[in-house]
Parts: structure tokens; C-alpha cells; sequence
């Protein structure tokens, strides 16, 4: 097992099935001689040549257009948009195509296209570069919305996005890239898409976040149980949608309390979908109301004051502190 | 140093073989087998009664809103024709005939027209997409699918379609710049059929031809009488031979003419003449192309006659089974091809569906 | 006062204002001499010349793209696109300009843009023409998502679009254009945009609902009212962001149940944000978890079967004496 | 009724007029008053240091990523100095020295890439966009601009920028097009620095030019030595002129290179040779003019050691004031221009952070 961070292990994952099947072939802008902005791509066209990693023109649409084309002849695209914040150049493709290629064909075609895409904030960056809009695909009907929370995930995550048969949009929190390390093993290792996880049990409260913001999450967390001994249970969504709410409902059913943590902006976002789902089958287990820390409804703002905007530990202790209050 | 023209590797040729009157340049002819040209001949006459048909069932309210083809018989037929079965295609919305010549039956487009998702089954070793209605949109798939034969290294081809309309989509033009940058064997048919509902070609672009567009992505272009079969043929013969070899993409406009309505749900006595429409009656494709095959020797009115018989038999039973399989509607499979393998939140909604029918089935018993 | 169906109230907005404001121009795929694919621009290409009513080339992109240079020059471009299945070609545009030209130059300029687009189904139409993604819009800080239920409102609030300062989607829900006539006053007659309003009081649950479901929500508190005395109250959104959630909390405070109703998908769709504002608002008044009456995560179906897909009001019925039972 | 050529329009032409050592073209030569032109040569100085004085606070950690200009100052000044102040222009992110001709404060810049939206400010009666990230995003906005001004009869153009990345973006060929089509007063200036971040110009497109891209629309499109700036000029007073006199839009194609990093987050070494780099700093657009301008007799090698100065000190204050803004962060200011007026829950939002503030300030104060 080797030390990695997340850059490394989402690299490392794609090498390892380019290496097995030769249906894979990465695209986007960047991804070959450079390695990708980020370097998640690095070395790749080094090991897999130009006809597998290719560099392409500047156009999204065409990006994934193309690669739907691909993955109906049977390639498996693994496209990466290089930032999230230019993907609505292509929600067109993705809402018209990509997720319905399957139905309208009656099954003939299926699109298995992975969508890598560095997502959310925190990292002094310009405009656009800091958004999270994964609610626009979590609402999408035929497409999965996928956000790892660091490398050994990010890792079994992507393996199997690469062998799902159907379209996957993958948000790389691009705060948590180099942000730390874990132990990543060489062996195959996957995650189930669709089954969030139970990353730490506890019983006052649940906490459910996704991608970045399980650590702020999880280090709110570790000062509740520190300063105020509340243990909290914390749920990792890793897979926003489709949304298996199961262990997010078991969790509530026992703490009877819930908080909610996204960066994406509040209104109509995955936080409400979340609590929607506990009212709808936890409701008498409630105790008080599921809150939720959020973005703000703004347009992101450059980076001297993305704080303020950005969800942390202060902010989701005190939610945590008044649901537990009430 | 001064100031120069700068020489391109392409220019945008005209081509026309076959004129309205049926008269042909002998020199340009391409050489074809008799029994294909009957074949395509047969292929013509039933797309436009199978049309017509159509036109009918939507007027009788039996199907829903559908794209007739009238005028562009040659256009979409000419290319789609020179096609091997194991090349792709990648449809519009108004290439019936063609998705019929590669074998899509009869029956599906009632039954998709009807509102049945099964209509849109693609069946196995059929290498063509579903119909695509958002316009552009599936240009780029062609240019992917032939992005993934150069990877394959097979010797296959991709046909795509697209109306005048579409030129003005930007997906139309990343679709043509990817073929060029990776030479892709991708033959780019657009079907300038004159209106894009209710604006004119004149008014899509201050271009004098669709034609010329490939000049931006030095993709060689040219425009063709799109109601002269023989030299849609002839042009997407060199577009798909040349693409085979690996000399890569080709743009080809087909002029021609819709000479129906735009959908069903379009009346074009808003916005064109009546006059327009009769001068482009004159150039019928089919009409010029059986004055070619009578002078050949190939066709009589009598065998033109039987041949109509035949067809509308042909047509007649195809409904006739189309329309008993609508009669079976089961709204569970509104939940079939989502996923691979569906969510537990769909499951729960599929339950919930079921439960709803059931009840309904019970106040429906009770009356 | 004329008896209008919403086609006819809508030209009436529109033609009542460019009357009196040289600003407005109307853009897009056919508005001009085919009068729109609905008719909703009839005759005003007749009215205010091919400068103010534009029959565009096909690209949404464009149209909207190019309406924003023209609102920031100080016109007013009330933009149709032809379905709001093909609305998804521009959300680059109105994501990254239109919803933030104002915030970017910080103040200096403004995107006064209007975007209707015929939405939702139940008009056996083909593929695309008949879905509802309002969320798309209302998930997207910086601009207004609209959608009428009516002739009356419906021309009332594109009066108030077209005169608000910032870009509105305006969503005219296709089912309802030619479904009913209300009357339509001749004078000028507008509709804040951002207030739901109270279209029927009552005490034993609150219905909320929008644009073409709208119908059938009234029709189940009917049935309800007379075969079992049940008293809805009903909110009509109209504005569904930026969403102002206070009439809906002072009646559920009232009525303590409430049940939602949209065409749009279930998951991340706007009854998830309004059943959480409830939770956040209202939550010690809520005696039975709140439900919602939606479409199917599904690819929408060809028209045969739509409506197993879309809410009727049987199905709303159901879900209220679900409420009520609990 | 053969195969033929069809005559278009236009064709694509190429213009230099001050070559790498400064030789000028007497024939094509614009004639420009002396302080116009020691005005260009100020500002293209003062666009070279700036950049480099930028490049320096990013690597200290002062302000954040940001884009370079060196290299093409004389291409985005040749093309702007046609403007008249009430015109229009429409930035993407690499028009620094444009932006700064038009009146855009240094101070602006330094506060915007340090991360303050009080940076994006654009002062009334200064007609540019604030700059546009999403590639190729911004032109449409010119066409509308342009749409709009023909619509209100202005004597004004607009002229946008976008790289040769941008070109590949389907909202660049909508934007030529719709301007094509409503023949509106807009310049389309593409500078071709060879690089969109790592991918050269020969991947970009399979095209010979960028230029000829304005045939697909049957637009005017030239092709210039980007740096030279008396070249630049030239085809930008044409298709300034043409436009202005109602003659529609100009594609320019302005040949030049990126010296520097495509952001201070890019390392071109991962890319491109120091060979190619070499190779162009001989073209540098700043260099030739200075011997242009020696050679007229307006400046000296002491002349360009006193501007040097000028501008050096010109910077440090402008640095001095910028960095003093930036020392006051008041974080409610998220919430300004956002609407017109702030809706409730945006009302709400911003309360809970002004409590959340007060929270924080309140830890704060008790260690
Ligand atoms: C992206 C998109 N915009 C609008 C429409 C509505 N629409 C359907 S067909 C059509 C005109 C298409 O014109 P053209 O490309 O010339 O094809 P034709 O209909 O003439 O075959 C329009 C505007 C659509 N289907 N997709
Ligand atoms: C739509 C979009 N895709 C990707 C990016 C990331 N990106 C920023 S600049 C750039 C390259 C632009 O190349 P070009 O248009 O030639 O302009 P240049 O940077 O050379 O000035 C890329 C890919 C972006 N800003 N917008
Ligand atoms: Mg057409
Ligand atoms: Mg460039």
C-alpha cells in the first residue's frame, strides 16, 4: 500500500483499467502532453499513446458529444471537462443524450461515458472555477452524480464509474486534490455507485456530507465530541444520485437529529433532497428540524471572500448545537 | 511583404448529373447495376406513399406529430445508399426513407410516432442511432463514431444528417472541427431542404452555400442537386470512398426541397407561397429518376403501377400490425431502460406506480 | 375585459408593452412571421417590423448569448426558445453571464432578459418538448424562474418580467395555453414576481403547486371538499425562485399537513425545497410529513404513456388523505 | 450541368506591414499622427511592465492566477486604438493592455486577480465587458451588441477578442453567423498566440488559417502579423470603417505568440520547446516598433529609459493604493449585485452570516 493523495489515486485508477481494457481512452482538453491541469491525467499518453489520451480542441460540447458517439460504438470514454464550471456547455448533450441513448434505443445502445470534472471551492482560484452545480445532474433521470471525499475512495469510486454501463459525472473536490494523504492499495478496489457510506458511528446527532466537506464535517465532528462529548454519526453520500437514502434514514431513526452539509448554493440544492427524504419516510423519528449548511444563493464570489461563503467547522457546529438544543 | 491572398487547399464545387426534365450528363453517370437502381427506385416510391400514409394516420389522429420527408427522396436515399450494412448512420428527424433503406421496418415509425418508446428499438447488427430531434445535437456523435472506427482501425464509414437549419448550431461546427483535426471517416450530409419551419435559407446565414462551411475546417465541401439521386450518389460515393482510404471527412450539402409541412403541427401557408412550392414540384426527384429508368429500358407505367400496388399492400399490413401493438399499452414500462439495473429510489417509484394502477384498475371495476 | 386564453394574454403583455417601450425587441426560432410555434408572437412582427421581432438562425446559444450583449447595451430582449427541452443549449450563457453581469461589473450593468419557453407536457408531443427543469433555473443564483398557471396571471407576470431589471426564465406551461379563457383586463394589470400566491383558503392541509399542475391540484380539493369535507388551502408558486417560502409556512402553521405537486422529476426537483423550508420554518407545526406529488426519475416517456408519468388528481388525492390519515 | 466551382466572396488575405527588424512596407504604412503613435508605444511599454510587475505579486503571494499578456501587446493595441470611446469591446481575459487603453484602472486588475470583486468594476461611460472566462462565451455578446447597436442606428461599433482555442467553440461560429445574417457593426479579433494552454495551434483545428473561418459566413476575414502593430492597425481601421459605414462584420486573425505562461498556474515546460519560444522573442512586437520609431526620429534610447522610469513609478503607486483597498474585507459584500434588489431568502442568508460574523469576531475578541 502506498501513500497517496487523490491526484495520485484517481491517476492510478485510470492507468490500471486502461491496462485491462482497451475500450478506455481518456479525452479533454489538456489531458495528454500536460497531464491535465491538475495533473490527474499525468504520464498517461506516455503509457497509452495518443490514439488513447487525447488532447483534444477547446469544446466541450464537443467533448462529450463525441464521446457519446464512442461509447455507442462500444469505446468507454472517460472524458474530464476541465473545470466543472464549464460543463453546462454541454448539459445539452447530457440531458438529450447521454442519459436517454439507452431508453430511446430500447436497450440496443447503452452510453458508458465517464465525466471527470474538478468541482467546488477553496482554492484561490479564478471565476468559475470554484462552483458546485451537481444538483443540475443529480436531477438529471439516467445519469449518476459521483463525489469522492479523498484518495481510497476517489480511487474504487472512479474503478467503477470506468465499468458502469451508464453515463457518470464525477466531481473531483479539487480542495482536497493534494490536501492529504491515505493509503491507497495496489490491488483492484471498488465501491459499490449508489450505497453512501457510514463513516463514523454515533448517537446524538447524524451528519450527512459529501466531497470536500466531510472534513470540515468530520473535524466539527471531533470538537462536539471533544468540547461538548455529542457523538455524532457522519454519512459520506459519495454517490449524490441516484440517492439511496437508506443509511441516511437508519442513522436519523436512531439520533433523531440530522444536519446536512453542501458548498453548493442552498436553495434547491442536494440538502434538500436529502431532508426531503427523511420527512418523507423518518418524520416521527424527528426531533427537530434537519438543518442544513450550505453556500449561500450567490454568485460565487472571487477569492478573498470565498470564506465566507464556504461552509466550515463553526458554521456546522452551530447547526449541530441548535438541532441539538431544540 | 505585402498584402496577399492566401492559397486553400479546398475549393466548393457544384455537382448535378441527372436534371429535372431526366436528362443526363453521360460523362458523369455513375455506373450502377440495374437491379440497384430499381432497388432504389422501389425505395423512393415507398418512402413517399409510406409518408403520405403517415400524413393520414396523424390527420385521423392515430398518430402523433411526425416529420414527412416529401421532395427529399434523392437526397437522403443517394447517400445512404452507398453505405455497407456494418457502416454507421446517424439520423435527424427526417430521414425516414433512409433509416428504412438500412433496415429500420415499418412498423416502428408508427408505432414510435404513436407515442410507443418501443418504436425507437434500434435492432441488432442495425449500426444507426435513434432519431435525434434536438437539432445539431447528434452531429457530434457521428464525428465520435468515427473517431472510434480510426481507433478500431475498422473499415467502416459514418453517415450523418442534419438540415440547413443545423448549420447554425455550434455543435454542427465543433462536430466538423473534431472530424478534421482527427480525419475521421465521417461523411456530413446536410439536407438543405430550403426552410428550418418557417425560415428561409437566405435568412439561416448570409452564406451563398452550406457547402462552403467545410472551408472553416479544410474539410473538402460540395453542393449537390439533392432531388438528383445519381448525384447524391455519386457524391457520397467519393465522400465514403475517400473516407474509407483514411483521407478523412467530407461535407456534402444536398439541395433540395421540403415540399410538405414541416411537422404536422406546421402550416406553411404562414410563411411560404404556393408558387414556391410548385416550382420545386417540378423538380420531383422521383419523377426525373423514372423518366431516367423508363429511357434506360428499366421501367414501364405498367410496372410502375404494379409496383404502387404492391406497396400500399405493404403499407397496409404494416399498420395493421403496428396498430394492434398499440393496442397493448403497459405504463410500467415507462421504468424499463433507465439504468442497467434500476435504483432502489426507482424501484420504490415503480412500486408506487404499480400501487396507483392498481387502484385505478379498482375504481375503474367499481365503475 | 376580453375572454383570453394564455396564448392571447401573453401576446397582449407582450404587445402592450413593446408599445410602450422601444427597448423590448422579441427574438428567436420562428416568432417573427410564423408568429411562434404556438402563436404566442402572432401578429407582432406585423405590429413592430422584422427590427423588433427577430426570426433568428437556429441556435439558442446565440439567441440568448446575443440578447445578454443586447440587454447590456440597454434593450430589454424578450427571447423565446422554441421548447424548454432545447432551453439546456444555453445554460452556459445564463449560468455564467446572465445571471452574473450585474455582480461581475459590479453593478454597472444589468441583464434585463426575459426567456420564455413553452414548458412541461400533456400535449402528446414529441421527445424533449415535454419535460419540466425548472430546478435547473432555480438552483442558479442571480436569476428569476418563472411560471405562470393562467391567462391572467400568466400575462400579468410577463409584464412584470418583461419590466424587471434582472434575466427571468419564464416557463408557459404548453398544456395550459389553449386549455381554459379567463378574463384578461384590457388595462395594465402585473404580478410581483417572488410572491406565491393564496388561490383558495381552507384549514385541514395546504396544497402547493405551479403552472399546469395547477389544474389538477384544484380538481383533487374539489373532490376532496365534496365527497369527504376536506378543506384544502392552495398555494400557487408562480414565482418558484428565488423562492419566497412565507405564505407557505403561514399555512401550514394553520393547517399543520402539506402536500406538493410537480410535473418535474421527484428527486432534487422543487418540492424537495419547499418541504424543507418547511422543515426549517415550520417544523414544530407539521403534524404528518409532508408529501409530494411528482413525475417519475425517469427518461419522460413517448406520449402513449405520459401520463403514468405525470401527476393527476387521483394520485394527488391519494397522497392528501395519506396526510390526513397520519 | 458539369462539376464546378462556385465562386464565393471572399477569400482570405494576409497582411504585414513593419517586419521583425523594424523594416517598414512604405506602400501600406497607415499614416498616424507622431504622439499617437509614441502614445501606442507607451502603453504597449507600460502593458510589458505591468505584466511583468503582475507575474512578481502573484509569485509573492499577493495576488492569485492570472493571465499574461507579454508578447501580445501590439495585437490587442493595434486593434483597439481604432476605437472610438463610445464604441464597444468585449474582452476575454487576455486583453490587459486593451483594457487598459480604454480606461480601465491598473488598480482594477491588481484587486481583481487579488481576489475582490470590487475589481470587475466597469466606470460609467467606459463601454467594455468586464472580462469573460468561459472560452469563446463572450463573443455572442459582441453580435448582440452589434445587433443592438444597428437596432438603435449608432454610429458605433463593438470589437471582441477570443483566442485561437476559442475558435473551436461552437459560440464562436453562432456568434459569426448571427452577425453574418443581421450584417451588425462588429470586429472579431482572434488572437492566434499558437498555444490554448498546452494544445498548439496545429491541433486546434485542421484548418491553414484561422481566418478562413469567416468564409463559412461569408464574413471579410485577414490575417495579420499580430505583432506588428501597424499592421494590426490597418486591418482593424478597415473593419472598423466597414463597419461603421453599415458594411457588416470583420474576422481578423492576428498571428502572435504567448511569451509567458498561459496562467502563473501553467508551467509551459511540460509542453513547448525554449527553441519555439526563442524563435519568437525575435518577433517581439515591442522591439520592432522601437526601431520603427528611432527611425522616424520620435524616440531615443534615453527617451525609453525615462519612460521606463515613468512607468515604473506609475506602477508602484497604483501597486501601493491597490494593495491598501485590499486590506478591508468586508464579507457581507457577497451579497451586493446579486438582483436589483435582494429577495427575501437572500435576505435571510445574509443575516445569518452577519451573525455568524459577529460569532467569529465575538471568539475572536476572547482569544
Ligand atoms: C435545438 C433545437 N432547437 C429547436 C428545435 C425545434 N425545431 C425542430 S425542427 C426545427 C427546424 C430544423 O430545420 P432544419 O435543420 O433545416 O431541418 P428540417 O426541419 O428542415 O429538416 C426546429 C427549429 C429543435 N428540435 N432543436
Ligand atoms: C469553456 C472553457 N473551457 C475551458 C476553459 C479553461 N481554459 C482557460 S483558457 C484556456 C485556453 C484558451 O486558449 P485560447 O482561446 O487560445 O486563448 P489564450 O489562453 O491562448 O489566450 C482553457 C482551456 C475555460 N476557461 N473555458
Ligand atoms: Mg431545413
Ligand atoms: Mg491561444
Amino acid at each position: 500500500m502506498a501513500k497517496m493523495n487523490m491526484v495520485q489515486s484517481l491517476n492510478l485508477a485510470m492507468q490500471q483499467e486502461m491496462e485491462k481494457d482497451d475500450r478506455i481512452v481518456i479525452m479533454g482538453e489538456d489531458v495528454g502532453v500536460d497531464g491535465g491541469v491538475f495533473r490527474v491525467t499525468d504520464k498517461l499518453i506516455d503509457k497509452f499513446g495518443i490514439e488513447r489520451v487525447m488532447d483534444t480542441p477547446l469544446a466541450e460540447s464537443a467533448i462529450i458529444g463525441a464521446a457519446i458517439g464512442m461509447a455507442v460504438y462500444g469505446l468507454h470514454p472517460v472524458c474530464e471537462i476541465q473545470f466543472s464550471g464549464f460543463s453546462y456547455y454541454t448539459i445539452h448533450q447530457l440531458e438529450a443524450h447521454a442519459s436517454r441513448l439507452r431508453h430511446r434505443s430500447q436497450g440496443r445502445f447503452h452510453v458508458p461515458l465517464v465525466i471527470r470534472a474538478p468541482s467546488g471551492g477553496g482554492v484561490r482560484a479564478l471565476e468559475h472555477h470554484s462552483e458546485s452545480r451537481e444538483t443540475y445532474y443529480a436531477h438529471t433521470p439516467g445519469i449518476k452524480m459521483v463525489i469522492p471525499s479523498g484518495p481510497r475512495n476517489g480511487r474504487a469510486l472512479l474503478v467503477s464509474a470506468i465499468r458502469d454501463p451508464d453515463p457518470v459525472i464525477f466531481f473531483e473536490p479539487k480542495a482536497i486534490y493534494r490536501a492529504f494523504r491515505e493509503e491507497v492499495p495496489e490491488e483492484e478496489e471498488t465501491i459499490p455507485l449508489g450505497k453512501p457510506q457510514l463513516v463514523r458511528e454515533g448517537k446524538d446527532v447524524t451528519m450527512v456530507a459529501y466531497g470536500a466537506m466531510m472534513a470540515p464535517t468530520l473535524e466539527a465532528a471531533d470538537e462536539l465530541q471533544e468540547k461538548s462529548g455529542i457523538s455524532a454519526e457522519i454519512i459520506d453520500l459519495l454517490t449524490i444520485s441516484p440517492l439511496d437514502d437508506q443509511i441516511i434514514a437508519d442513522s436519523v431513526q436512531k439520533t433523531g437529529r440530522a444536519v446536512v452539509v453542501h458548498e453548493a448554493p442552498m436553495s434547491f440544492g442536494p440538502g434538500a433532497e436529502i431532508i426531503t427524504r427523511l420527512v418523507e419516510k423518518s418524520f416521527y423519528y424527528l426531533e427537530a428540524p434537519v438543518k442544513r449548511v450550505t453556500g449561500y444563493d450567490i454568485v460565487y464570489p472571487l477569492y478573498a471572500r470565498e470564506k465566507a461563503n464556504m461552509p466550515n467547522s463553526r458554521r456546522i457546529i452551530k447547526a449541530v448545537q441548535e438541532t441539538l438544543e431544540t | 511583404m505585402p498584402r496577399k491572398e492566401i492559397e486553400l487547399p479546398y475549393s466548393t464545387e457544384y455537382l448535378a448529373i441527372l436534371d429535372q426534365n431526366g436528362v443526363v450528363d453521360k460523362e458523369l453517370e455513375p455506373d450502377l447495376p440495374d437491379e440497384f437502381l430499381l432497388k432504389l427506385h422501389r425505395a423512393m416510391l415507398l418512402g413517399r406513399r409510406f409518408d403520405e400514409r403517415m400524413l393520414n394516420l396523424q390527420r385521423q389522429g392515430r398518430i402523433g406529430t411526425f416529420a414527412p420527408i416529401k421532395g427529399q427522396e434523392a437526397s437522403q436515399l443517394g447517400a445512404v445508399a452507398v453505405l455497407e450494412p456494418s457502416d454507421w448512420m446517424v439520423p435527424a428527424f427526417r430521414e425516414t426513407l433512409a433509416e428504412y433503406w438500412r433496415g429500420k421496418p415499418l412498423e416502428s415509425f408508427i408505432l414510435y410516432y404513436g407515442g410507443y418508446d418501443e418504436g425507437g428499438l434500434v435492432e441488432e447488427g442495425r449500426n444507426d442511432l435513434p432519431i435525434s430531434i434536438p437539432v445539431g445535437s447528434q452531429i457530434l456523435h457521428a464525428a465520435g463514431i468515427g473517431m472510434a472506427i480510426k481507433y478500431r482501425k475498422e473499415p467502416q464509414v459514418v453517415m450523418t444528417f442534419f438540415g440547413d437549419g443545423a448549420t447554425s448550431e455550434g455543435d454542427f461546427h465543433e462536430a466538423m472541427n473534431f472530424a478534421g483535426v482527427y480525419q475521421a471517416p465521417v461523411i456530413f450530409v446536410c439536407q438543405n431542404n430550403q426552410w428550418a419551419i418557417s425560415l428561409p435559407r437566405a435568412k439561416q446565414t448570409h452564406s451563398k452555400t452550406l457547402a462552403q462551411k467545410a472551408l472553416a475546417h479544410d474539410i473538402p465541401g460540395i453542393q449537390v442537386d439533392g432531388n438528383d439521386i445519381l448525384a447524391v450518389y455519386a457524391a457520397a460515393k467519393e465522400a465514403v470512398d475517400r473516407a474509407r482510404s483514411g483521407g478523412g471527412p467530407t461535407m456534402i450539402e444536398s439541395v433540395t426541397y421540403r415540399m410538405s409541412l414541416h411537422t404536422t403541427a406546421d402550416d406553411p401557408k404562414k410563411y411560404r407561397s404556393e408558387d414556391e412550392v410548385k416550382k420545386w414540384e417540378e423538380k420531383d426527384p422521383i419523377s426525373r429518376f423514372q423518366i431516367y429508368l423508363k429511357e434506360k429500358g428499366l421501367l414501364t407505367d405498367e410496372g410502375i403501377n404494379n409496383l404502387e400496388a404492391e406497396i400500399e399492400n405493404e403499407i397496409q399490413e404494416v399498420v395493421n400490425t403496428a396498430e394492434k401493438r398499440m393496442e397493448n399499452v403497459d405504463p410500467q414500462h415507462i421504468f424499463n431502460h433507465i439504468f442497467a439495473d434500476l435504483p432502489p429510489s426507482l424501484i420504490q417509484q415503480r412500486e408506487e406506480l404499480i400501487r396507483n394502477l392498481a387502484l385505478e384498475q379498482k375504481e375503474v371495476d367499481n365503475g
